[in-house]
């Protein structure tokens, strides 16, 4: 039933439900995308470098991946709302406050699952790129090649996260047809309003597109290993 | 490049693991490092190629202490090698590129190392799936390609058959002799120590027990430990 | 079961048969404006002290409620959208639905009211849409379903206007965030004084208009037809219902909110 | 502002808020470990056997990974719904109700991360215990033993999303005050009446337990290691 | 035990790494298996051991297939070995925990082989931290502590230094004489094959070129092949 359901919805041709996939895509992707070019690098770092108070930072990250995602819509929410400091942004209720919520959420995710990559192996990949006289820069490319397996799990897991969660995009988006209602919401909508047969389908195809997109990156991550 | 060590130590929790007063190689030798598991031989060598930090000492490489320059001189193969998981041809071809070399110029030296070396039948193979032996061929053939002038060798030929020793053995002995690459390294096979080296440091427990020429250490050492431990390997 | 009719008098005798009711809980489905406004946490202590059943509240839109009675998944109903609600009933989903109390939808919007409504339509609400439409002002739907949704779809409809454009935000969401979106927007909304009140002073918004016939919001209790499925509990059902539309409870809602603001939230009018 | 809220919050001494927080623990604990019994022993599994089809499972698996909790939440209650095919158990709106919805989004998550961990070094492991004579039991003890920062970072991430999750909690629990109501709902209500100091406190109540629990969790992992 | 093989085979795409018609390896015996590096030693005796399967052929451990019983009386030290992440002492306990000894039974046993093989001052120490020769160590006396009836040992004295070889080579003879434990070792240490086997076999490139007893393998070898190879080790 829900497959057909979603089939159905998708050969509609229903300019709506396009764009409300295609926005789903751009936040999914682009937030995942920037959480992970600073959350690779810094859980990196984080499994090579030994400093004082380290042990600590590591529970405050792992404790961090508990964010609930509805205090930080909440709290991306009171920033950027009219009074709030950065107010003069005018980005509440658009995708890009959608994107920024789902970042703060994202990060920790992806720095914690990379950091316990790194902590195994990276030492080792470290000394055997300076030994061979990589710089900085090369050694983080060498360490992102080696431990990629472990780096595409955290982008999935990542991913995954970004487009099925719905608190806070909820809150900074505010589901608003045609400006920032995406499949989660569009979802969450539909179930509130009785409308269960449609709210699967919807699920279903955010499922068929976390398969492709799951698809492409696995085959980036085998590359020529 | 010459290497020269001073005060230099290692401690683990309470054990000293290394502790070593005051050691010079001169530029363009081969030395080899022999003594009994645990004497700190590879902590030693890792240090001396910066891959491990010492607790207290200082290293200096040409009068200079260790610089962006002289790394990208120097390598070490480990004792536990660590290949890339790629091919085999993109492993050893990976010093090469990160010194920005051309395509053309990358394919003829990793060809030509891996052919003199006999491993161009395994050029495309996954690292992952080689042989303990195949593993340290490979290694070396990635520190030898790119020509450094100082060179960390861990026992790199534990695992290699009789035969193929000779090869390894002759490729060290060449870039010694063509690029004037000063070689360090550390083996248990004193009959290879007896072929390769001008100069044999013999190491136990963290200290540099006796050091000196090839003849004297193997022929003629003066210290007791030395002679017990020359003597166990030569009895047939 | 749809043409049955019972009379007040019958269901008085059925709610003798509470005690069997009582060791199951009943399941309440209502809207958040009932919940959010405390009025259920005001009310429903003495409900289960006087009967001891144990009401569990599950506050969602009106929609949702509904087609949780369709699908016997709630034992009773405390909604607002009475012309669904007596379809509801007419298609046999519920035994009958009473009057339980009223309040009123306002318009509210920003302080500065920049259509103009508080001077030119404070007492009429198609006459403010006119103006909101015009102006193109902010305005913030629910979207939702909700009986509120449905009485704002029916203003415009009356007033012959298809909202539609950039002004128009149709959130899909509860009558608290769209206050609040309201208020973040510099838009209005059509609230109901309930929800308004227990929210007013987090916002800027004020009430531009009120107090007209159309506004009128009334609230009714139907329980869930019990040939839905056999784990309906009918009984306690039948007790909340008589039990809501007695004097005492009447009486008792009445006092709700008097001491915070003054008046009452939910008047109620029970026959 | 926020963390003094929170200290007041707790130091009330409210009965209400005390349950609330108990309830939220007990439903995403029960939840984390269940799922975590499942899923550890199925991701080894995974990584270490090959079988036809195994790729699309996989890729299946990091599908599932992606699974909006609204769609869970919904399709859990179709099914336990009076109407549904386990309507006769009765569980609606009642934790357990919440515990099976939590389940089904950790399981997936769990899975692929240890899975990913076993590809790394599971096979390694597997063989030696077998030379050392370890039966298929004893060499599941070995494994668990030997990935364990891993496995660590898949239960750290589990929980992480049950105590944060609120889309499929609210709807096969109702937010019902006193029964089912945990501190994601309570949040998700509060924020949408607009007491945002509150929720913001619920929030930070929340993370200082999930600090409290990764801990505990760290000290069994490092174990004797 | 004593192990036969039939028709033995493993192919790795288009490489045949190994085809041995048949070999049998008789109860109470130490065999040597030397040959080139990439020959295929490993992959026969992990086959041999089960922790690989082959492509095609059977084995037979007192003529019967491996089973339960066989399996338990087995064990395989690895060219790489795996240490437990733990300290030395538990990693030693390991298989003697498996078989549900009792606390004092493996206190005392792990304490003896500990102190036997120069261990005992390592016992505290996580095994993430030992030197390459104390990892080889530890893993010959994890497989020693049970006292295994078939015992599979590569390389196992790779990284051992000339004193402790002894050491080493002590504690495998005693097992094979104390306890009629069949041994199967690979080297490429000539010299220790000849100290330690009754039999040898050469292999090379998948296939045995030769087997013998220890005197025709390496003093008197029918093949040229084998010939070069043993010749290659003893010029000094
Ligand atoms: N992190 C550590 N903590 C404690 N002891 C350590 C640590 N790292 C190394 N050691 C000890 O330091 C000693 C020296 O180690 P090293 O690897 O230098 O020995 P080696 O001379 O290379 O021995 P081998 O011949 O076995 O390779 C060893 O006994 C080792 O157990
Ligand atoms: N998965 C694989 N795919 C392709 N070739 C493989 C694979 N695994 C092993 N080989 C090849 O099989 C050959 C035999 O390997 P094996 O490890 O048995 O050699 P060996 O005789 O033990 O060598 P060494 O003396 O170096 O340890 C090697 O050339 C190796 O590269
Ligand atoms: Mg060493
Ligand atoms: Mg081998």
């Amino acid at each position: 039933m829900g497959l057909k359901g979603a089939l159905t919805l998708l050969t509609s041709l229903n300019r709506e439900v396009y764009d409300i996939i295609l926005l789903s895509l751009y936040v999914s992707l682009t937030s995942t995308l920037i959480a992970a070019l600073g959350a690779i690098p810094s859980g990196i770092w984080l499994g090579l470098k030994d400093f004082p108070g380290k042990k600590i930072i590591i529970r405050i990250l792992y404790t961090f991946m508990s964010l609930p995602p509805v205090v930080v819509g909440l709290v991306v929410f009171l920033f950027i709302s009219r009074k709030g400091p950065l107010g003069f942004l005018e980005i509440n209720f658009t995708p890009t406050a959608m994107i920024l919520a789902q970042i703060c959420i994202l990060f920790p995710i992806i720095t914690g699952i990379v950091f316990n990559g790194t902590k195994e192996r990276g030492e080792q990949v470290k000394l055997l790129g300076k030994t061979l006289g990589a710089n900085r820069w090369q050694v983080l490319i060498l360490l992102i090649h080696e431990l990629r397996v472990n780096i595409f799990t955290a982008i999935i897991t990542g991913y995954g996260r970004a487009v099925s969660e719905v608190g806070a995009v909820m809150i900074v988006g505010g589901n608003i047809k045609g400006h920032t209602r995406v499949m989660t919401t569009t979802i969450a909508m539909l179930q509130s309003m009785g409308q269960y047969d449609l709210a699967i389908a919807i699920g279903i195809v955010l499922l068929l597109l976390a398969f492709i997109i799951n698809s492409i990156l696995y085959h980036f991550q085998q590359g020529d290993s | 490049m010459n290497v020269q060590i001073r005060n230099l130590s290692k401690v683990y929790g309470d054990r000293k693991v290394l502790d070593i007063d005051t050691l010079n190689i001169a530029q363009g030798t081969i030395v080899g490092i022999i003594g009994p598991n645990g004497a700190g031989k590879s902590t030693l060598i890792k240090i001396m190629a910066g891959s491990e930090s010492p607790t207290q000492g200082d290293i200096f490489f040409d009068g200079l202490p260790p610089n962006k320059v002289t790394t990208m001189d120097m390598t070490l193969v480990f004792q536990k090698p660590y290949l890339l998981s790629t091919r085999v041809f993109h492993d050893v071809a990976y010093p090469l590129r990160l010194r920005k070399m051309k395509k053309e110029i990358i394919q003829t030296k990793v060809q030509t190392i891996l052919e003199e070396m006999d491993l161009w039948f395994l050029r495309n193979q996954k690292t992952g799936t080689l042989s303990g032996g195949e593993i340290q061929k490979v290694s070396l053939a990635r520190a030898l390609v790119f020509q450094p002038k100082l060179l960390f060798l861990d026992e790199p030929t534990a695992n290699i058959d009789p035969t193929s020793i000779f090869v390894m053995e002759k490729m060290i002995k060449k870039i010694n002799k063509e690029n004037k690459t000063t070689v360090i390294i550390i083996t248990h096979n004193i009959v290879q120590a007896k072929r390769l080296c001008q100069d044999i440091v013999f190491m136990d427990q963290g200290r540099i027990v006796e050091k000196g020429s090839r003849d004297t250490i193997i022929n003629n050492p003066q210290e007791t430990a030395t002679k017990n431990f020359i003597k166990g390997e030569l009895i047939i | 079961s749809s043409n049955t009719s019972s009379e007040p008098g019958d269901q008085q005798n059925q709610g003798n048969s509470a005690p069997v009711a009582e060791n199951k809980s009943l399941i309440l489905a209502t809207t958040t404006s009932t919940e959010n406004s405390g009025l259920l946490d005001y009310i429903l202590p003495v409900f289960k002290e006087e009967t001891g059943i144990d009401t569990k509240v599950v506050a969602v839109g009106t929609g949702k409620a509904l087609q949780m009675g369709m699908d016997g998944e709630a034992d009773v109903l405390l909604v607002h959208a009475k012309a669904d609600e007596e379809k509801f009933v007419q298609e046999g989903h519920g035994i009958e639905r009473f009057d339980v109390m009223y309040n009123d939808f306002i318009l509210v919007g920003p302080k500065d009211d920049p259509a103009g409504i508080k001077t030119n339509a404070p007492q009429d609400i198609i006459k403010a849409f006119e103006l909101i439409e015009e102006k193109q002002e902010n305005f913030v739907s629910r979207g939702d379903d909700s009986g509120t949704h449905k009485m704002e779809l029916n203003l415009w409809a009356e007033g012959n206007m298809e909202p539609q454009g950039d002004w128009y935000l149709s959130a899909g969401k509860g009558m608290g965030d769209v206050i609040m979106m309201a208020d973040e927007l510099n838009g209005y909304t059509l609230a109901d004084r309930a929800t308004y009140l227990s929210i007013k002073d987090k916002v800027d918004l004020v009430i531009v208009t009120e107090g007209e016939g159309r506004l009128f919001n009334q609230y009714g209790v139907i329980a869930v037809n019990p040939e839905k499925n056999d784990q309906i509990n009918q009984a306690a059902a039948q007790v909340f219902v008589d039990w809501i539309l007695s004097a005492e409870t009447q009486q008792l809602i009445s006092k709700f909110g008097m001491e915070e603001y003054k008046q009452s939230l939910f008047i109620p009018n029970a026959q």
